[in-house]
C-alpha cells in the first residue's frame, strides 16, 4: 500500500568506493571480526578454547539463537518482533506449569498451541490489518507480559520430579555426546535456512521483504506470508522455550525479558540489514554465537559481563560502517 | 463517519489521544474520589515528566524519520554522572550530565547521517552500550547524593505547582515553539515527510537529523538530572524500558514512524494517557498485571482507529 | 479549450540559456547523446519527444539534478555548473517537477519556501513576511486555496499549483514545466496558460515540455525535438504543423504496418462489463478476443491503470463485472488472477514488476513458483531452463542469471517481467505502459514479440500513451479518458485526429465503430 | 505452620488480636516487583490475608515494578490519598529516601519492610521490619565453613546489583568468612538478579572458568537451584556445596534430597505480617525499636523437618 507512495529517502553521504577491498570486508566481515574475536580471546584465556567452554557457550546461545531464527524469518520479510521476549515468558511458564498438571506430552502440545495463537495475533494485526509492526509487537510485549503474570499469579512455576521426567531431554539431554539444545539448535536453523533457500516459500518471503508491490504485483499474497512468519516466529518461541523450561526445570514470569533486544543484537552483529528482502540464517547463527563468544571471552579474562555490551556497540558500529550497503534507506519508510 | 474522518484530519488538528484523554480523565473522576484534586492532577504532571521530556525529542527524531532506542541508557547515565560528581561540584554534575546526553546524542546522530544505516539499528547498539558504560562508571552501584539541597529541589513547588511540572510544561511549550515557529522544525517535517524533495529544496538533512538527535540526548539527559533530583540517588538500571514508553507515547500522541507527521500537543497527550491510566488504575486498585495488558490493548487499538480514519479505502491498491 | 488557433512568432533575443554538446550515461544507457538546446528570454520553447527519448533527463540536467557527463550549460554568459537543484534555482533555473515533491503535512507557504524560509534572529521563521510573500504568488496563481491550507488536503491539481507557486518564488530567469498539465482539469488550465504567458512578458524564458499537441501549439514560440537521446532539430512554431513534429518525433512519418497485426481471432477471452471503482473509473465495458491486440489509449490519470489492476485482483469493484473465459470471475487478491491465467505487466517496473535486489532468473520465476518446485523446493535445474529458454527468445542481454536485475537497463528489465508472465502460461496478457523509458531496439523486439503472443493464441491488452505504439499494435482501440470509455477504434482504420480528440475530452460524442 | 518460628509469629498473632478495632486504619503499601519472583508474590497475598484478619484496616496495595521512579510516584500518590500509614518496599535502599522524608513531613508515619533503606534516612521512618540480611550473610558464612571443613574454594553469585538485600547478604558473607575460615577462598562473584536462568549461566561460566570449586554461595534458592542445575549438567555437582537464602520450595526439595547443603528459612508470610502489625503498632502509638527483625534461622538436612516445605 502506502510503500509505493512513501519517498525513499535519499541520503547523502558517502559513496561507496575502493569496490574491491570494501566489499570483500563488507561481505566477510563479520566472519573476519568473528575469528580475529576468537583469536584474541584464545590469547588472553586458555579455556576459551576448549572444547568444553566452547560447548557451554554454544548451549547457553541456543535459547537466543533459537529465537533469532524465527525472528530472522520476520525480518526477511520486511517486518520486526518485540514479542519475542514476553512470549518466550509466557511459553516457558505455561509448559513447566502444565507438566505437573497434565503430564509432559499435554503440556508439550497445548504449550505450542498457544504460542502459535500468540503468534496469529501478531500475524494478523501485521499482515492482515497491515499494522506497524514495531508498534504493535511493542503492544504485544506489555500484554503477554501481563498475560503471564495473570496466568501464574505472579507465582514461580516449578517442575516438582526433575529427575524422573523425559522432559529434562530437551533442555539438559545430550545426543552423541552433543548436548540437545545445541542439536536443536543446529537442526532448527539448518531446516529453516533450507526452507529460506531452497523453497518456494522462501523465495517468496524474500519478495515479500525485498519489494512488498512487487511481489503483490506478481500474484504473491504477501498478507499470508507476512502472517506465516510471526507463525514461524512463534514456534521458535515455543522451541526455545522447550529448551529453557527444561534446562531450568522450573521459570520465573519475567524470564525471558530483554530477550527480544539480545536476539536483534545477535540478528543485526550477524549483519542482516533491517530492511527485509535480504539476510540469512547463518549470519544470524554467527551474530548470536559472536554475541555469546564476546560475553564469555570476556568474562573468562576477568571483566563484568556488562564490557560484552560496550563492546558489542563497538562492533555494531564498526559494522554499519563497513556495510554501506544497506545506506540510503530509512527502516520506517519501506514498510508502514 | 466522513465528518468524524474530517474532523480528526483537517486542519484543527485535534489528536484523536485527546479525547481519549479527555474520557479516561472523567472516567477516573467518577470512579475515584482521589483522582479528581489538584494534588493528584499535580502528581500525575511530576510522574509524566520524565517519560514526558523524552518524549518531547523523540517527537522530533521521530517527525524526521528516525527513532532512537538509547534514550533510557542515556538518561541512566546521565541520573548516575548528576549524582556521582556532586562530591566535586553540583554545576560541573549537572553540566556532565546534559554533555553526556548532548554527545551521545550527536554519535548516534553523526553515525546515523554519516552510513545512513537506520537509526534503529545504531541506536539499539548505542542503548546496550551506553547502559555497559553507565555500569562500569558506576561499577553496578547505586549513587547518593550527600545532601538533601538536591533532592529538595526535587520535590519543591513554586506556589502550587511543582517545579519538575513546571520545567516539563515550559518545556513543552519550547519544544511546541521550536516544532511550529522555526525554521528547524519547519525543516523536520519537511526531511521527514518528503526526503528527496528536502534534499531538491537544498535543505541539509544531516545536519537536521543531527540537531534532532541531539535534542533528543539532551531530553533524556535533563529527565535524568531531574529524576535523580527527585530521589537524591541514581540507580544503574534506571531507565530501563523507557524508551519503549516513550515511543508508545509518541505514537499515540499521533506521530507517524514513517516520518512527516506528528506534533508536541499531540505527544503531550499521549503521555498524560500514559500517565492517567497508570494513576487512575493506581487508584481503582487494578492489579499490576492488568495494567500491563490493558496498555498494550489501547496501543494497538489506536493503531486500528487510526488506520481506518487515515486510509482512504477505494483509493488504495489491495496489497 | 479549442484546437491552437494562432501560432506566435519567435522572440528576437539572444538566449539567456543554452545547452551545448550535453552528454548523459547511466549505468548501461546513453540517455542523451551531444544534446544542443536554448531558450530565449519571454519565449516558450516546447521540447517533445517520445517517452524515454531524454527529455526529463535533459531537463534534470538542466535543473542540477543529475550531472551531465560532457556538455556545457551557459547562462547568461557565464558557464555553469549546478551541483544540486539548489545551486540551480539560486542561478535562476527552475524545475517544476511531474512527480509531486510536496511534503503533505506542511502549509502552502511552507512548501512554496520549503528549504529557504525567510527567517528572524534564534532560526524563528518569519510567518508574516512567509504570509505576504505567499500571497503574492497565489494572487499571480489565481487558485482557489490560501496560504495556509495544509499540502495534503489540496486536489492534484491544486499541488500542481503550488509546485508552479514554489518556482514562481525564486524569482527566475528559467522556468521548466515538465507535463504541467497531467493533471488539470480544463477549468484549470487557462489559468496556467496565464502564469506562462505574464512569465513571459516579464522576459523570462520558459521550457515547456508536453505530449498534448494542442497546448504546444497554443502557447510555444519554438519546438525542439529529442529522439532517443538525440537532438533532432529545433523549428518555429509558426512554420511548421503537427506531420512534421510527429516525423521529426518518431523518425518517419507513421508508416504503420498493419500487416504484421494478428488477424486470426477466436472467441471472447475478457469481457468487461459496467466496471466501477468509485471515484477512479466509472462504466468501462470491452472485450478482447482470443489472438486479438487490443489497445487502451489515454493520457496518464485517465484511469487505465486502475482498470488493469482491477481486472487483475488488486482492487475490489464498486460495480460491474469482469468475465474471463465465458466465466463471471470475482478475484479476491492478485494470486487468484495469476491462477486464472490473468498476466499484468505493470505500469512501473522499478516498483512494482521487480524486485530489484533480487538476480534476473528468481526474478523470472517469481510468478510461477510451483511450476519450478517440486513438493515446495525449488529446482534450480528447472529455473536455468526457464530462464535460459526466456533469456534466448528474447534476447536478454545480462552477464549471468546472477545478475541482480537493479543493475539492467530497462529494456532488459522489461523483457525480464515479461518472461516472467509468459512462464505463467497465462490467456490473458495485460501490458502497462511495456516500452516506457527503454531504447528503440528493446522496444521494437517487444512489439514483435507482443504480435507473435497475439498469433498464438494469446488475449493481449496493451495500455499506452504513446500513440505509434496503439495505432502500430491494435486491432482495436478503446480510448479512456477521465475515468470513461469515450470510444472504440478499429486499429487499422483510425485517425491521428480521432484518436487525439477522443482522449482529451474533446470529441465525447464520437463514438467510432 | 510455623515451628521454629513459632515464637515470632505467636508474638504477632497475639498482637494483632490485642490491636482493637476502634478505628479503620488506611494503610498503603507499595511494593517493590510482585511477580518477578514469587517470595514477593505469596507476600503481597499474605499481606492482604492478615490486613483482611485484622479486620480494621482499608489497604491500598501498589507495584513499583522494580522502578524506583514510579515508586517514587506511588508513594506521593499514598501522600495525596492521606493514608494513615505507608509501608514501602524499596526499590532501592537510598534513592526512595527523599519520597519516604516527604511523607514524613506530611505526617504520615513510614514502615519500611523486608530491605533496609540507608541510614540517611532512618530518620524519618518509624519502623523497620524484616529479615536482617547481614546476618544471613554471617550464617550462611558459618554453614560454609561448617561444610567444608575449613578449607576450600567457593564462588559467589549474588543479587540484583544495587538492591540492598544483596549488598547485605554479601557483605556478611564476605566478611565472616575469612574470619570463620581462614583457608576457604572466595574466588569470584557475579550477579544473578535474583534469575535462576541468569544463576544457571554463570554458575556454567564458573565451571568452565574453574576446575576446582568446592562451594557455591548463591543470594537466594531460587538462583541456588540454577547453580545446582549447571553443576549436574557437567557432573560436578557431588564435589560441590550448595548454600542459598531465601528457601524456597526447590531449595527446600533438594536439600531433602541431599543435593542442597543448607539455607536460610524465611517465611515471606512472616515477613508480610510482622510489616503490618508493625505499621498497627506505631499507629497504636506503641514504643518500637526501630529496627524489628523477624527471625531467619538455617536449615539444613538436620533440622529440614522442624520447618514446613515453603508454599513458593
Amino acid at each position: 500500500m502506502a510503500s509505493a507512495d512513501q519517498p525513499k529517502s535519499g541520503l547523502p553521504g558517502v559513496k561507496l568506493s575502493k569496490a574491491g577491498v570494501m566489499s570483500f570486508l563488507s561481505a566477510q566481515g563479520i566472519l573476519i571480526f568473528f575469528l580475529l574475536g576468537m583469536l584474541a580471546f584464545s590469547l588472553f584465556s586458555e579455556q576459551f578454547l576448549s572444547q568444553s567452554n566452547i560447548m557451554t557457550v554454544i548451549r547457553q546461545a541456543s535459547i537466543i539463537g533459537i529465537i533469532a531464527i524465527g525472528v530472522t524469518v520476520v525480518i526477511i520479510g520486511g517486518n520486526l518482533d518485540l514479542s519475542v521476549g514476553s512470549m518466550l515468558s509466557f511459553s516457558t511458564v505455561l509448559v513447566v506449569d502444565l507438566h505437573d498438571k497434565i503430564g509432559p506430552t499435554n503440556a508439550i502440545l497445548l504449550m505450542f498451541a498457544f504460542t502459535l495463537m500468540i503468534g496469529a495475533v501478531n500475524g494478523f494485526l501485521i499482515g492482515f490489518l497491515r499494522l506497524n509492526s514495531l508498534i504493535v509487537t511493542l503492544a504485544m510485549l506489555s500484554a503477554i507480559q501481563g498475560l503471564v503474570l495473570i496466568y501464574s499469579g505472579g507465582q514461580n512455576v516449578d517442575i516438582a520430579d526433575q529427575e524422573g521426567t523425559w522432559f529434562a531431554f530437551f533442555g539438559r539431554g545430550y545426543l552423541g555426546g552433543i548436548a540437545v539444545p545445541i542439536l536443536l539448535f543446529g537442526l532448527l536453523a539448518i531446516v529453516v535456512q533450507i526452507v529460506m533457500s531452497r523453497t518456494g516459500y522462501g523465495r517468496r518471503i524474500f519478495a515479500v521483504g525485498g519489494n512488498p508491490m512487487a511481489a503483490v504485483y506478481s500474484g504473491i499474497r504477501k498478507n499470508w506470508c507476512v502472517f506465516s512468519t510471526y507463525l514461524i516466529s512463534a514456534f521458535c518461541v515455543a522451541c526455545a522455550a522447550l529448551v529453557l523450561g527444561s534446562r531450568v526445570m522450573g521459570s520465573q514470569n519475567n524470564v525471558g525479558q530483554g530477550y527480544e533486544l539480545l536476539v536483534l543484537a545477535g540478528i543485526i552483529l550477524g549483519g542482516t540489514s533491517l530492511l527485509g528482502g535480504a539476510g540469512s540464517i547463518w549470519k544470524t547463527v554467527i551474530g548470536v554465537l559472536m554475541l555469546g563468544f564476546i560475553q564469555n571471552g570476556l568474562l573468562l579474562m576477568g571483566y563484568p559481563y556488562y564490557t560484552q555490551w560496550i563492546v558489542t556497540w563497538v562492533i555494531i558500529i564498526l559494522a554499519v560502517w563497513l556495510d554501506l550497503a544497506n545506506k540510503r534507506k530509512s527502516l520506517f519508510t519501506t514498510h508502514s | 463517519m466522513t465528518s468524524i474522518k474530517g474532523f480528526f484530519r483537517g486542519r484543527a488538528k485535534i489528536q484523536p489521544i485527546w479525547i481519549f484523554v479527555i474520557a479516561i480523565f472523567i472516567f477516573f473522576s467518577f470512579m475515584s474520589e482521589y483522582f479528581l484534586s489538584w494534588g493528584n492532577i499535580t502528581n500525575i504532571l511530576v510522574q509524566t515528566s520524565t517519560i514526558g521530556l523524552i518524549a518531547l525529542g523523540m517527537t522530533l527524531v521521530m517527525i524526521n524519520g528516525n527513532i532512537d532506542l538509547s534514550v533510557g541508557a542515556i538518561l541512566g547515565l546521565a541520573a548516575s554522572l548528576a549524582v556521582g560528581l556532586q562530591e566535586i561540584s553540583m554545576t560541573l554534575a549537572i553540566a556532565a550530565a546534559l554533555g553526556a546526553g548532548i554527545l551521545l546524542g550527536a554519535i548516534n546522530g553523526l553515525i546515523v547521517w554519516k552510513t545512513g544505516v537506520n537509526a534503529f539499528i545504531v541506536t539499539l547498539g548505542a542503548m546496550l552500550g551506553i547502559r555497559g558504560l553507565l555500569f562500569v562508571y558506576t561499577d553496578e552501584q547505586s549513587f547518593y547524593a550527600s545532601n538533601f539541597a538536591f533532592s529538595d529541589f526535587g520535590m519543591s513547588s513554586i506556589g502550587p505547582m511543582p517545579v519538575l511540572a513546571i520545567i516539563f510544561l515550559v518545556c513543552v511549550l519550547i519544544m511546541h515553539l521550536v516544532l511550529t515557529r522555526t525554521s528547524h522544525g519547519r525543516n523536520t517535517f519537511a526531511v521527514g515527510g518528503n526526503p528527496e524533495a528536502s534534499i531538491d529544496a537544498g535543505i541539509r538533512l544531516g545536519r537536521h537529523m543531527m540537531i534532532n538527535f541531539i535534542i533528543v540526548g539532551f531530553f533524556a539527559a535533563l529527565a535524568g538530572v531531574l529524576l535523580s533530583s527527585q530521589m537524591g540517588a541514581a540507580t544503574p538500571n534506571l531507565g530501563r524500558d523507557y524508551e519503549l514508553w516513550v515511543i508508545t507515547a509518541v505514537v499515540l500522541g499521533g506521530t507517524k514512524l514513517t516520518g512527516g507527521s506528528g506534533s508536541i500537543i499531540g505527544t503531550l497527550g499521549g503521555v498524560l494517557a500514559i500517565g492517567i491510566l497508570r494513576n487512575g488504575m493506581n487508584l481503582m486498585q487494578v492489579p499490576a498485571f492488568y495494567v500491563l495488558v490493558v496498555l498494550g490493548v489501547i496501543l494497538i487499538s489506536v493503531l486500528i482507529i487510526d488506520k481506518k480514519v487515515n486510509v482512504p479505502s477505494s483509493k488504495e491498491v489491495r496489497i | 479549450m479549442k484546437a491552437p488557433t494562432q501560432s506566435r512568432r519567435p522572440v528576437d533575443a539572444a538566449p539567456i540559456l543554452k545547452l551545448q554538446g550535453i552528454t548523459k550515461r547511466f549505468p548501461g544507457v546513453v540517455a542523451l547523446n551531444n544534446v544542443d538546446f536554448d531558450v530565449r528570454p519571454g519565449e516558450v520553447h516546447a521540447l517533445l519527444g517520445e517517452n524515454g527519448a531524454g527529455k526529463s533527463t535533459l531537463m534534470k540536467v538542466l535543473a542540477g539534478k543529475h550531472q551531465a557527463n560532457e556538455g556545457k550549460i551557459i547562462l547568461g554568459d557565464e558557464e555553469m555548473a549546478f551541483e544540486n537543484p539548489k545551486h540551480a534555482k539560486r542561478a535562476g533555473v527552475v524545475l517544476i517537477h511531474q512527480e509531486q515533491s510536496l511534503v503533505p503535512e506542511m502549509t502552502v507557504a511552507e512548501n512554496i519556501f520549503l528549504g529557504s524560509l525567510p527567517r528572524k534572529p534564534f532560526n524563528r521563521v518569519d510567518w508574516r513576511k512567509l504570509r505576504e510573500d505567499t500571497n503574492k504568488i497565489l494572487e499571480t496563481l489565481k487558485c482557489g486555496f490560501k496560504h495556509d491550507d495544509l499540502v495534503g488536503s489540496l486536489s492534484i491539481a491544486k499541488k500542481q499549483m503550488v509546485e508552479i507557486g514554489r518556482a514562481l518564488a525564486f524569482t527566475p530567469q528559467v522556468v521548466i514545466f515538465d507535463e504541467p498539465t497531467a493533471s488539470l482539469t480544463d477549468h484549470e488550465k487557462p489559468v496556467l496558460y496565464d502564469v506562462i504567458n505574464s512569465l513571459c512578458e516579464q522576459g523570462v524564458g520558459i521550457v515547456y515540455i508536453s505530449h498534448r499537441m494542442d497546448e504546444i501549439f497554443h502557447l510555444s514560440h519554438r519546438i525542439s525535438v529529442l529522439r532517443d537521446g538525440q537532438y533532432t532539430g529545433t523549428v518555429n512554431t509558426a512554420d511548421t504543423n503537427e506531420d512534421e513534429i510527429t516525423r521529426m518525433m518518431i523518425g518517419r512519418s507513421l508508416e504503420l504496418d498493419h500487416a504484421s497485426k494478428p488477424n486470426d481471432f477466436g472467441d471472447n477471452l475478457l469481457e468487461v462489463r459496467n466496471l466501477s471503482v468509485k471515484r477512479v473509473f466509472e462504466d468501462v465495458s470491452f472485450n478482447v478476443r482470443k489472438g486479438e491486440i487490443v489497445g487502451m489509449y489515454g493520457l496518464v490519470g485517465a484511469g487505465r491503470s486502475e482498470v488493469a489492476e482491477t481486472i487483475f485482483g488488486l482492487r475490489t469493484p464498486s460495480g460491474g463485472e469482469v468475465v474471463l473465459d465465458g466465466e463471471v470471475v470475482k478475484f479476491r487478491n492478485s494470486h487468484d488472477a495469476v491462477a486464472s491465467g490473468v498476466a499484468l505487466v505493470p505500469e512501473d517496473r522499478k516498483d512494482q514488476g521487480l524486485i530489484l535486489g533480487m538476480n534476473c532468473r528468481d526474478n523470472m520465476t517469481m510468478a510461477s513458483l510451483t511450476s519450478v518446485s517440486s513438493m515446495g523446493f525449488m529446482q534450480g535445474a528447472k529455473e536455468r531452463v526457464v530462464y535460459d529458454k526466456y533469456h534466448q527468445a528474447m534476447k536478454i542481454k545480462t552477464p549471468s542469471w546472477r545478475q541482480k536485475v537493479g543493475n539492467l537497463s530497462g529494456g532488459n528489465q522489461q523483457k525480464i517481467v515479461i518472461g516472467k508472465w509468459l512462464h505463467t502460461h497465462p490467456k490473458l496478457l495485460i501490458l502497462d505502459e511495456p516500452t516506457r523509458g527503454i531504447d528503440v531496439g528493446s522496444k521494437s523486439e517487444i512489439h514483435t514479440l507482443v504480435k507473435d503472443l497475439a498469433k498464438s493464441g494469446y488475449a493481449v491488452l496493451v495500455i499506452s500513451s504513446e500513440m505509434p505504439e496503439v495505432l502500430g499494435l491494435s486491432n482495436r482501440i478503446i480510448a479512456m479518458y477521465d475515468g470513461r470509455v469515450t470510444a472504440e477504434f478499429d486499429g487499422d482504420n483510425v485517425s491521428e485526429d480521432e484518436l487525439v480528440q477522443a482522449i482529451t475530452g474533446m470529441g465525447k460524442q464520437a463514438q467510432a465503430s | 505452620m510455623f515451628n521454629k518460628t513459632a515464637i515470632a509469629a505467636s508474638v504477632i498473632m497475639m498482637s494483632i488480636t490485642t490491636a482493637q478495632a476502634q478505628d479503620t486504619y488506611r494503610i498503603g503499601i507499595t511494593q517493590n516487583n510482585v511477580g518477578v519472583d514469587s517470595y514477593q508474590t505469596t507476600y503481597e497475598s499474605a499481606f492482604e490475608a492478615a490486613a483482611e484478619k485484622a479486620g480494621n484496616v482499608d489497604i491500598v496495595v501498589l507495584d513499583a515494578g522494580g522502578d524506583v521512579a514510579r515508586q517514587i510516584g506511588q508513594v506521593r500518590n499514598l501522600i495525596q490519598q492521606q493514608m494513615d500509614a505507608i509501608i514501602i518496599w524499596p526499590t532501592n535502599g537510598q534513592a526512595v529516601i527523599p519520597a519516604i522524608r516527604q511523607a514524613h513531613n506530611a505526617g504520615i508515619p513510614v514502615i519500611v519492610t523486608n530491605s533496609k533503606i540507608a541510614e540517611a534516612g532512618l530518620e524519618f521512618i518509624s519502623a523497620f521490619s524484616g529479615p536482617d540480611n547481614v546476618q544471613q550473610g554471617i550464617s550462611s558464612a558459618e554453614m560454609m565453613c561448617d561444610a567444608l571443613g575449613g578449607e576450600g574454594k567457593v564462588v559467589q553469585i549474588s543479587g540484583q546489583p544495587g538492591y540492598t538485600t544483596a549488598l547485605e547478604r554479601a557483605t556478611g558473607f564476605e566478611k565472616r568468612l575469612p574470619e570463620v575460615c581462614p583457608d576457604v577462598e572466595l574466588v569470584e562473584t557475579q550477579p544473578g538478579n535474583w534469575n535462576r536462568e541468569r544463576a544457571q549461566r554463570v554458575m556454567e561460566d564458573f565451571l568452565t572458568k574453574y576446575d576446582q570449586i568446592d562451594g557455591v554461595y548463591s543470594g537466594d534458592d531460587n538462583m541456588g537451584v540454577g547453580a545446582l542445575n549447571a553443576a549436574k549438567g557437567a557432573g560436578r555437582a557431588d564435589e560441590i556445596i550448595f548454600i542459598g537464602a531465601t528457601n524456597f520450595a526447590v531449595g527446600y526439595d533438594a536439600i531433602e534430597r541431599g543435593e542442597y547443603y543448607g539455607s536460610i528459612y524465611q517465611s515471606p508470610v512472616d515477613d508480610a505480617e510482622a510489616a503490618l502489625q508493625t505499621a498497627l503498632d506505631v499507629l497504636a502509638g506503641k514504643e518500637l525499636p526501630k529496627m524489628n527483625f523477624f527471625e531467619t534461622p538455617k536449615i539444613t538436612a538436620e533440622n529440614l523437618e522442624e520447618f514446613d516445605r515453603p508454599v513458593f
